[in-house]
């Protein structure tokens, strides 16, 4: 299999989708002439040309209204925001139209659109830029969100999410988008709601989405080599829908859990997984339920203490002992 | 800009073409718009339905002209004030009245209510509730419709009070600058809920003026009189369909009623002597209806006829919510993700719902 | 002491800022003129003046962040959303820059601002209207967020807010607006932060906030006379900052507990709460903890059904039977 | 609208006004900004700092004019593209450059970075990362003032980019009705990233012109020119002091380097050629320096003790952010919470932080 970049396999994604749906198109800021802001869509417009992949204005709750309003007439806009901090000024259009349009039509209305682009910290760019926006938009029914932590995934679940008929959030990271991986040829789909194993284990588990899915599996290598401690590691990969099945498969595996995530604490993904493991996994647990996400703060832009700010393997590894001692 | 006389309004070639039936077509409308609200209104005080109730009672002229210029590529979407394109896009009294009353049959299976109404079928998008939230999907439909290569036009409708929600600007830059058939069509009815026009937009001429900052061609008209409302709307809709270039229209009108049933003030923020003059001297329906007396198409029988028919409609309306069933408690979360409803393998992988 | 309304308590609240204080000014829509889409500023206008007491535009964004502007200059703007709901159009002003021009400015800029109107579902407006964004804003570090059950606290509370220096938003709730509650004469403050026991009792322990406080209140009446059970309801009052001890203290008394709220279960306020606990009380309880929110789907219209949406004494009772038999 | 002719902005009374220690000083200024970018630039290519770079080299001319006018009262903010207005308002060279490198010294403590530059003692109210999101900031800030009876006004730049953001226009509604002394500067590079104003914009003659539709004074402006921003700009600010009334002005000007340091592409979207006629025959700077040389104000030598104090105080910057301390973690969670920080009763009751 080819080794190629997160930021290929997305873009191979979306050419793939291009080509197979005629309904398809993909609009943001600097999409197309300048091939994206993080080059997530270089070439494509070279290759698709004006019709299928647009430059719009700095103008997201229009255009992210615009792609709602289209994908109510049968389109399947992919839209770019070039960070998901953005959303804060197209937040109406995303939740009230693009999550409550199907439901306030008595479902006559459907709004197959993606909405994609990086959600993360840890690039120094400041608070504004480093919203991590998942768990408020996984509190609305209506709404799917997906976090993917390897190429593999992030290219699978995009062609899921191009092709599923709800509005599909894809959260993204600027910091996976040069981290490579093997990626076949072939055509495969990644259903939304399939967590998925990354590293088995036997003593802990240790729940993680999105960028923290590296994270954790670098503490399980240093928790087996240095502690003897054997975890294993669960992808959520998609938020909403949820795969609570494996969630639940793995702690009445291991009977111990941590939780990690780059949110901040508070009403974090994480802060709803482990209500979900506390009401279901009560008389599984030999150990509190611990997490671990950001540093409760606005992001900081300072590159050094940034990098403390969000989880590294190390706290990983630290609150694991916490409970395996 | 291009404008037309007042005289020219009834010779405009869209008017000239009216048959007498379309004539009788247009005042069967507003009257049903009117009938349906009434109706309504005492279902409402009679404490049948729930949340808020705006009423459109007043403005009929302006959705009735302008839906009915409606070809099979012409679309529809507007705000919270929403019945009256409802009807006049052809939807029909008892799913409407049904909506109203939160019971299954109604044309959101009780969902949406008064403020979200819709029918897809007949290209008509809502009733929707944040205000100026609607413009972008506007611009969208617009989009949809040129990326598809069909010749139409998006008609959105919106408040004096919607000019001030900043997405309406990022859409008409849009539109200007994609060559987009979408019409903005103000309904200047003088008032966002208790405050008047003046007390909420600067602007040099009129409201429709702020198109010109963004190189659109924009016209105001006077919404008593259905043959300007359609005369005017038709350039337009042309310009959709010929050009593919957005139009802002401020159309001038008035609601009889508060800002919504629970609007006590609307008195006290207006004068009675407003609402009367309005009432005796600008009444879209009486106006037209002595259009067609004058041009001898009506007579007094005919128009208590369509009247009684639209009164009779919107009474068996109310017969018919009455009677439906409350849906059920299964279906709160039905409607929320296509692929459950279908039940597809998307639909029954994950999990989408978290109680318990 | 005199029994008034949820919504003159409020006012009071307001009125004495607004007198005490020269900084204190109320902005939003129809809150003058108009006397307040729900009366809540009814009179201030006629009392206090175009100077105190102002309408603005349909707005949100330019005049939530006007009021932030003014209140780094040292107005203490009071800002009326007519209906949380339209909080969506302003996100962007009221994340970025209300809940982080403080850290962004290394502290060298408050922003003391209160944001407030009701936030709730149960009136039959339909899901654009309906949002409960308390989970979302209390996310967000840098942000506080209140959510008054009573008159007596709607008022102390919001003394307190107006008070504080940081950005407060104050969630009220339609419906409770006229309920009646005993408040005194004298002035007095309800600090942020501090949860309030409003029932004792012995065997589980209900949490709520808001609304869902009256709710938990009924079910606790419903649940001693029927079932001879003794229920304690946790008030939280105010969501961020939050009286963790109390909680704590609460779950260690009676080792059982059910969470109950208004918003939609998935990373509501109370997977946040059923976090602290499961990790802080593991050894405490007795039994799952657990959580009773919306049913999970946009607020349906319907009103027979939209009561049905929310939680109900009843659904408590019930949810209380299952962890105490 | 209110225009002066090329040839009357030297004699502008606000020019007239000015001492040769003034005009002297105001090339320092654009000298102190242009120095301590490229000093920042080379830092940046070292690898001693992180996220992103927006440099206003080209565009000094704007905030160094602009700021030359403020009074006790006049108030200025910005975008991300802000340490010419920081150093323009007169921050010092060390506490901005130790922001870049995210130190303990920094302006914002190394919490804001190169976006968010405060001040707020010098009326600088920073430096925003959200395209567009400081227009309603800066509305407040001239309702701040008027609301305390203050004669003053709020500079609120934005880039050309930025006007299609929707609470621009909210805003601007907001400052015509009430009268508030808000000037909004667009500062138009013709480039928002990688899209030229033509791709990005329609308009009549110009952004500004959009203000027409709201009632606002507009003017445009050539930015290469100090004396003509001083005057024009002044018009302005004049306006907001004597009738407490908002001003739109557009100024064309130039950034040399790419959006951001990190924009590999600025040589693709403009032609080499187009910045280089740019740099030759309209850079800020070197039009000023011929004018004082001109006006025997400046000569040679003094010119370069000007510049070589510039960019000694550059290169010191740059010691003294290196030597600088790095934040705390504990800092980390500082600064979130006023009551926190400062040990008030509210900060200390309850619990502010989730982390454990
Ligand atoms: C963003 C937003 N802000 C406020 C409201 C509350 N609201 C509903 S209708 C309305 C007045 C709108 O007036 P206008 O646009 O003139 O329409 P009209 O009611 O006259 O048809 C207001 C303030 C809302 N629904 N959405
Ligand atoms: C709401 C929002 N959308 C997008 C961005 C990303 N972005 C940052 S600067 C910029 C271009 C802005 O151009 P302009 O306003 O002309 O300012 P200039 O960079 O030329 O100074 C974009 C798209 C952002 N920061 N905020
Ligand atoms: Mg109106
Ligand atoms: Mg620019």
């Amino acid at each position: 299999m080819a080794e190629i970049t997160y930021r290929e396999a997305l873009r191979h994604a979306m050419a793939e989708e291009i080509e197979r749906d005629e309904n398809v198109v993909l609009l943001g800021e600097e999409v197309a002439e300048y091939d994206g802001a993080y080059k997530v869509t270089e070439g494509l417009w070279k290759r698709f040309g004006d019709k299928r992949v647009a430059d719009t204005p700095i103008s997201e709750a229009a255009f992210i209204g615009m792609g709602v309003g289209a994908s109510m007439l049968g389109l399947r806009p992919v839209m770019e925001l070039m960070f998901w901090s953005f959303s804060s000024v197209a937040w109406d259009q995303i939740v009230n139209n693009a999550g409550f349009v199907r439901y306030m039509s008595g479902g006559l209305i459907n709004c197959p659109i993606v909405i994609r682009g990086p959600a993360n910290g840890g690039t120094n760019v400041g608070a504004t830029h480093s919203h991590t926006p998942e768990n408020w938009l996984a509190n609305v029914p209506g709404i799917k969100v997906v976090c993917p932590a390897t190429p593999y995934d992030a290219k699978g679940l995009l062609k899921a999410a191009i092709r599923d008929n709800d509005p599909v959030m894809f959260m993204e990271n600027t910091l996976l988008y040069g981290e490579k991986g093997e990626v076949p040829e072939e055509e495969y789909i990644i259903p939304l709601g399939v967590a998925d194993v990354k590293r088995e284990g036997t003593d802990v588990s240790i729940i993680a989405h999105g960028r923290a899915v590296l994270t954790a599996l670098k503490a399980a290598e240093l928790l087996q080599a240095e502690h003897d401690i054997s975890a294993e590691v669960l992808d959520l990969r998609s938020i909403r829908p949820l795969d609570e099945e494996a969630i639940l498969r793995t702690v009445r595996k291991t009977h111990r859990v941590v939780l990690v995530e780059e949110n901040k604490p508070f009403c974090g993904v994480d802060a709803q997984i482990a209500s979900i493991i506390a009401e279901k996994c009560f008389d599984d647990l030999d150990a509190p339920i611990l997490r671990l996400s950001a540093i409760d703060a606005p992001a900081i832009y300072s590159p050094e203490l940034e990098r403390r700010q969000l989880p590294r393997p190390t706290d990983v590894v630290e609150k694991v002992l916490s409970i395996c001692r | 800009m291009e404008t037309l006389k007042t005289c020219e309004f009834a010779s405009a070639p869209i008017n000239e073409a009216l048959t007498p039936a379309d004539k009788i077509r247009l005042l069967k409308e507003m009257l049903r718009i009117r009938r349906f609200e009434q109706a309504a209104l005492r279902a409402y005080q009679g404490g049948k339905m729930g949340g808020f109730l705006h009423l459109y009672i007043g403005q009929e002229s302006v959705a009735a002209g302008a839906c009915s210029l409606m070809g099979p590529n012409d679309h529809v979407i507007t705000a919270y004030r929403d019945h009256g394109h409802a009807l006049a896009v052809g939807m029909n009294m008892n799913e409407c009245m049904a909506e109203l009353f939160g019971k299954a049959t109604g044309c959101s299976k009780g969902k949406g209510g008064s403020m979200h109404f819709f029918a897809p079928d007949k290209n008509y998008w809502g009733g929707h509730g944040i205000v100026g939230g609607q413009t972008p999907l506007g611009l969208g439909l617009a989009y949809g419709l040129k990326y598809k290569g069909l010749t139409g036009s998006a008609m959105c409708f919106m408040g004096d009070g919607a000019v001030n929600q900043g997405c309406f600007y990022e859409s008409m830059n849009m539109a200007s600058l994609w060559n987009l058939p979408v019409i903005y069509i103000i309904e200047n009815n003088g008032y966002s809920m208790g405050t008047s026009l003046a007390r909420s937009s600067v602007f040099k001429s009129c409201l429709a003026e702020r198109a010109e900052g963004f190189g659109i061609e924009w016209d105001t008209l006077n919404g008593e009189d259905v043959y300007e409302v359609r005369a005017k709307i038709q350039v337009a809709v042309d310009r959709a369909h010929q050009e593919s270039r957005p139009t802002v229209l401020e159309i001038a009108t008035y609601r009889y009623y508060g800002h919504s049933v629970a609007d006590a003030k609307h008195k006290v923020y207006r004068s009675e002597e407003e609402i009367e003059t309005y009432k005796a001297q600008h009444d879209p329906i009486n106006l037209w209806k002595a259009r067609l007396l004058e041009e001898r198409v009506l007579n007094e029988e005919q128009y208590e006829a369509i009247d009684d028919a639209a009164k009779k409609e919107a009474s068996d309306s109310v017969i018919f919510a009455e009677e439906s069933p409350i849906p059920s408690v299964e279906s709160i979360t039905e409607d929320v993700y296509f692929e459950v409803d279908r039940q597809t393998a998307a639909g029954r992988t994950g999990r989408h719902f978290f109680n318990d």
